[in-house]
């Protein structure tokens, strides 16, 4: 069992396919081989979809966007290896596992562009929307799990947050609540060393953010988060454990953040180029790209097939996104609760009258 | 019909609602093997088991969010917060999710959720267990906010909430758990949330008030008349949204007003209510609308709580402040 | 003097007091290295060095835990926020500890902190980026609650704040942080906490409003004059305790109030300014006094955010409402 | 060094005297036999403090009361071992450390009997008023000590609370940022098994709470808590290392609540006679008495001396608080900001008139 053997205490941090595109036989998930186009179907159309919507912001065609460059390794992997009941509670970066689990595309260009409706997915979506106060799906995603248990369901919880939510407080109340419960929960921990401009170190004196799991009675693990098939086997060895009753895992994926926080922010400021180069080399897609070359599925062709075919939805989905008309009024103002209150019905009715004049 | 006060009254909805519908499920610290530390879920973990009724860690926020959780995945929890003082702690999730959940996701996602909290001073309890700080959540567009003052009302205002399909706080005041007995009908029951109980009818002056307040009223009401006032008291029952027909057509009769209320007085709900009624019925004030609360200043320890809470003669004296007018 | 937005305001006044006294410190999510997600902390590291201006861990509990021991210990902690959305975590320190520990330790130990947090709508940004929760912390008895409106105002109202006994939530209007320049004197100067600034005078209608509202009024103010409506202006500056001499006076001028603010109207602050207006000056009055605000939802995302904005229109339909009663 | 040897990970706990009275003399601390006696002295105080409470609580004459009994040890133990400028800040239970800290007894009972007079201690107390939201003096004390490392000042903050506390989210910041800042802290968690009725196992899933230093970076020890040569000794330590920049610790001291959570609690509700009579074996003050029996400090006389000294202390702390006039009207109301506002002098002016009337 990985989880039990890599103890983060004992600096041991898994890796499967290394820098250079070595695999570790013995650990090599086994994976069929449309799985592993797939994957690299969802990796290559996760950087261009980013891509696109970095452009388009700006462009002015969207928001404030949070770029997941360098994530695709991590995202990718986790969702591949949940099951049909699991749910994903994302963080906002997570357009890739999202797309995963089946969220579509442009209702994610929808969200960014400032339309609530980019967040009603399709009935079936087992996915949470994006909750922006850092850290606060964990405790959320804790108590989704532990009803599924309560309710004798086989269902695990996949949560995924950044390095910087380790600090929140709802990581402590999830970690410990599931701790507590037994719940089927894998909390996924993106540590991509910066949250906006605040390194990994400052964060926390912890030498690896894997170890806080000890403090709440379960294992943690560190993983390379820029190759896959270490995100891979690991996130469905604790998905089974989930499934089989053993409780929460705590999973550390070690990768960069290669773009700015946002695209309101300016990395430069306080990181150097250096540290991002480093990484470059480090490139989850490539990395994948090489093992599948070495399974003879990757060729030039196959690549150009794959960008085009990403190309096309991506190109699809912004107009989709871009065709949808602006929500409608009453929108805002009758979800609020079940049945409009008359307060509610009173200030919508001012706004009208408003518009009108 | 047998009769019961406030916190049995308390116990018996739970209890009905979690035989009635097995989603629900009561959580959150000593509610179960010590029956809560007012008593309120005794004996729902022997009859319901430790998957429905459950002991937590000492975490609000873990607490709320926990429930919140189990919501949006199905359930129907009913979460105890132990004192008002400790109720910050779950402002984050209420406010950032419970009730936006509806809203974010355009229908998709509710969160139909229960928060108990035992609320009010007078019970000579340690600092942070006497707090009425209501209108922290009346002012979150997306959940109701509940206080029953009597018995019945308190069995059926509960069961009404653990069936709303939005989050719903429900405030107990605990000063008055054990102070008051009522027959109450055995079977189930509901009293529809957003409607304000008349408690008395008058003709000089309406007075609104929830909670513990409603029976030092129903005293100063007494008091009055001997002096030829004419109350007319409004029980608010659910404090958000508010009932404001009740309260409109009753200030329209009256002609005069007055809120009482235990939380501080600037920025309470009764700043509310006077902006409502000066909306709504500028015209048939004869005199201003006055509030009788709590005043700006924390809620003193045993020795000086009577001073704090709205006494017979404050809110006679505000009384007579307005029919001088 | 020298031209000055908002947002450099602020730099200034933090950069001042960290001049004059040493015990001032900054603190908060990317304060330091990157000098703030809005660049209100723009080279203080540089010039004051890492044990004054201090990068945190994610967490706003316990940057407002830790600066109030620090405040406790005899420093003069300045937190920043990054966003309004994110203040409902630090409510428990401030209610249950900055606000009352004066009183608790009867005047022993105080907690002189600033807490500095960007609110309000208008700048495109996602979910919880843009809310006016203010009445949240207006209706805690024990701190204060300031917003300027100007560069000027800034400055001056962020010194006092700093030097203020008590704790002060300063809430910057994001929306403007950049949109006025002012000339601003170079030399340190204060402006006195809790006294509102008469921004325009006029005889018709009192308009009650602060931050990023204000400018909005000014032009609501000139689109009514067209109409022969004549606008009394105060910005507020101080929300908490309110200036309540300036608003009455003003009121029983013009016997006529409408209160402007970007929070959800109900238990907003503008409901205590009606309660406040209609319990000391009724018989001045004309007509309702009405509030143009925020509707009870959440803030809508970009694409609605100038429906929940309080427009030119909205506070004209409002004026005229007052102005034909 | 103590504390990196007394690895919790490994099931280390410090025990220097133990139940029956031997000594570990290789660990004993040195302590001048004048302090032994003043401990001793602190302790019996401390217990018979603590009885009169509960009896008082019992006559109506002080309100709802938390009872330290069980507590003796790891409360005068740890007070002892700090030095002059060093601050507590103590949870609700801790009658015992703020004693020695020089809080007055009349004081304290003066607080229980609900007036807020209790609470202004007297200049040069380096004691932190008694926060009832649990754990929240973690977090602030953690700021406290935080200040003092920036101000260059020698101090250490000694923060003590319960196991419940260490579900707090005040727990995870307070922990957090003292590993990242280095501050001079000591977390003192009194793991007395209950947090009213909810037993320590089902608080976190962590072995043990010692250990839960591990995720942010610094040492944990458990020490046997009603072992106060243990409690001294690993204190003094923790101490000793804030003080030369070595940071922060947490310290676990095992014990038990002997008594009820409060005069408003039951505990025969939730927990056994037998679990009860256990620890009563273990009793701190009994075990003290024994190792100074053996330093012939102890006898008959000592003790008699030393019970009716504490007595007559304690009865003159109850007559003193009892003395006390009720607090001043004003009082309520003019500390809540420095300058009283306009809103605050009418609603105490409206007050005034109605007690008039
Ligand atoms: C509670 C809260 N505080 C502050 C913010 C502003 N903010 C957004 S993302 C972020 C950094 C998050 O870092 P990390 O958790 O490492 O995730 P990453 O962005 O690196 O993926 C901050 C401070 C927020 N969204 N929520
Ligand atoms: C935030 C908060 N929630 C709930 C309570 C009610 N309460 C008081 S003490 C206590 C248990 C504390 O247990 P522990 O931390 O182990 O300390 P002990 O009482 O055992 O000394 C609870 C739940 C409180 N005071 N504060
Ligand atoms: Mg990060
Ligand atoms: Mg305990």
């Amino acid at each position: 069992m990985l989880i039990d053997e890599y103890d983060p205490l004992k600096n041991k941090r898994l890796q499967i396919l290394d820098e250079n595109g070595n695999v570790n036989s013995e650990l090599e998930p086994k994976i069929e081989k449309k799985d592993l186009i797939e994957i690299y179907k969802y990796m290559v159309l996760s950087r261009i979809a980013d891509e696109k919507a970095f452009a388009l912001q700006r462009e002015g065609r969207i928001g404030t966007y949070p770029p997941l460059k360098g994530h695709e390794a991590v995202q990718i992997g986790s969702a591949f290896a949940m099951n049909k009941n699991d749910w994903l509670f994302p963080v906002y970066r997570d357009m890739g596992a999202m797309l995963v689990m089946g969220v579509p595309l442009d209702l994610i260009f929808l969200y960014w562009m400032g339309n609530e409706n980019g967040c009603r997915f399709p009935e079936g979506t087992n996915v949470f929307p994006i909750a922006i106060p850092v850290g606060s799906q964990i405790s959320l995603g804790m108590g989704f799990s532990w009803a599924s248990k309560l309710k004798k369901e086989k269902a695990v919880t996949l949560i995924s947050f950044g390095d910087g939510a380790t600090s929140a407080i709802d990581f402590h109340d999830g970690l410990n609540f599931a701790g507590v419960f037994k719940t089927p929960t894998v909390f996924l921990c993106i540590n991509n060393q910066w949250a906006i401009s605040v390194p990994r170190t400052k964060q926390s004196a912890s030498k690896t953010l894997a170890q806080k799991a000890i403090g709440y009675g379960f294992n943690g693990i560190q993983v390379d988060g820029n190759d896959i098939l270490a995100v891979y086997a690991v996130t469905k060895e604790a998905v089974d454990r989930a499934n089989k009753g053993d409780g929460p895992t705590l999973i550390e994926a070690v990768t960069y953040r290669m773009g700015d926080h946002t695209t309101a922010d300016d990395a430069s400021r306080y990181r150097s180029e250096k540290e991002i180069d480093e990484w470059r080399g480090k490139d989850p897609i490539a990395r994948f790209k090489s093992y599948l070359g070495s399974k003879q599925i990757w060729n030039k062709n196959f690549e150009k097939e794959t960008r085009k075919e990403a190309e096309d939805l991506v190109d699809e989905a912004v107009k989709k996104a871009e065709a949808e008309p602006p929500p409608d009024i009453e929108d805002f103002f009758k979800y609020t609760y079940a049945e409009m209150p008359w307060h509610i019905k009173e200030e919508l009715e001012e706004l009208k009258e408003s518009l009108k004049e | 019909m047998a009769v019961h006060n406030i916190i049995e009254s308390v116990n018996l909805a739970l209890k009905e609602e979690m035989k009635r519908d097995d989603r629900v499920i009561v959580l959150g610290e000593d509610v179960g093997v010590n029956g809560g530390v007012f008593r309120a879920t005794i004996g729902l973990l022997e009859e319901f088991g430790d998957n429905r009724v459950i002991d937590t860690p000492l975490s609000e926020n873990g607490i709320v969010a926990g429930a919140l959780g189990m919501a949006v995945n199905g359930l129907r929890p009913v979460a105890e917060i132990q004192f008002m003082g400790f109720v910050y702690y779950i402002l984050n999730h209420i406010i950032c999710h419970a009730a936006r959940l509806r809203n974010r996701t355009r229908g998709r996602i509710t969160a139909p959720l229960v928060i108990r909290v035992p609320y009010g001073a007078g019970i000579r309890a340690p600092e942070h267990h006497s707090e009425s700080t209501e209108a922290l959540f009346t002012q979150i567009p997306g959940i109701k906010v509940v206080v029953p003052s009597t018995p019945k009302d308190t069995k059926g205002l509960l069961t009404s909430a653990i069936r709303d399909p939005d989050t719903v706080i429900f405030l107990e005041p605990k000063r008055i758990y054990r102070a008051i007995k009522e027959d109450i009908p055995e079977e189930e029951y509901t009293i529809p949330l957003g409607k304000a109980r008349m408690v008395k009818e008058g003709k000089d002056i309406t007075v609104i008030c929830w909670g513990a307040m409603v029976r030092v009223v129903e005293t100063v009401s007494e008091e009055a008349e001997k002096e030829n006032i004419d109350i007319e008291i409004i029980d608010l029952r659910t404090l958000s949204p508010l009932d404001k027909d009740t309260i409109i057509t009753s200030v329209e009769k009256t002609g005069r007003a007055l809120v009482v209320h235990e939380a501080p007085k600037t920025c309470g709900l009764g700043a509310e209510i006077v902006a409502l009624i000066n909306e709504k019925a500028l015209l048939s004030l004869n005199a201003p609308v006055l509030r009788v609360t709590g005043q700006d200043i924390a809620v003193p320890l045993a020795k000086g709580e009577d001073y704090y809470i709205p006494s017979v003669d404050r809110i006679l004296q505000g009384l007579k402040k307005i029919i001088n007018f």
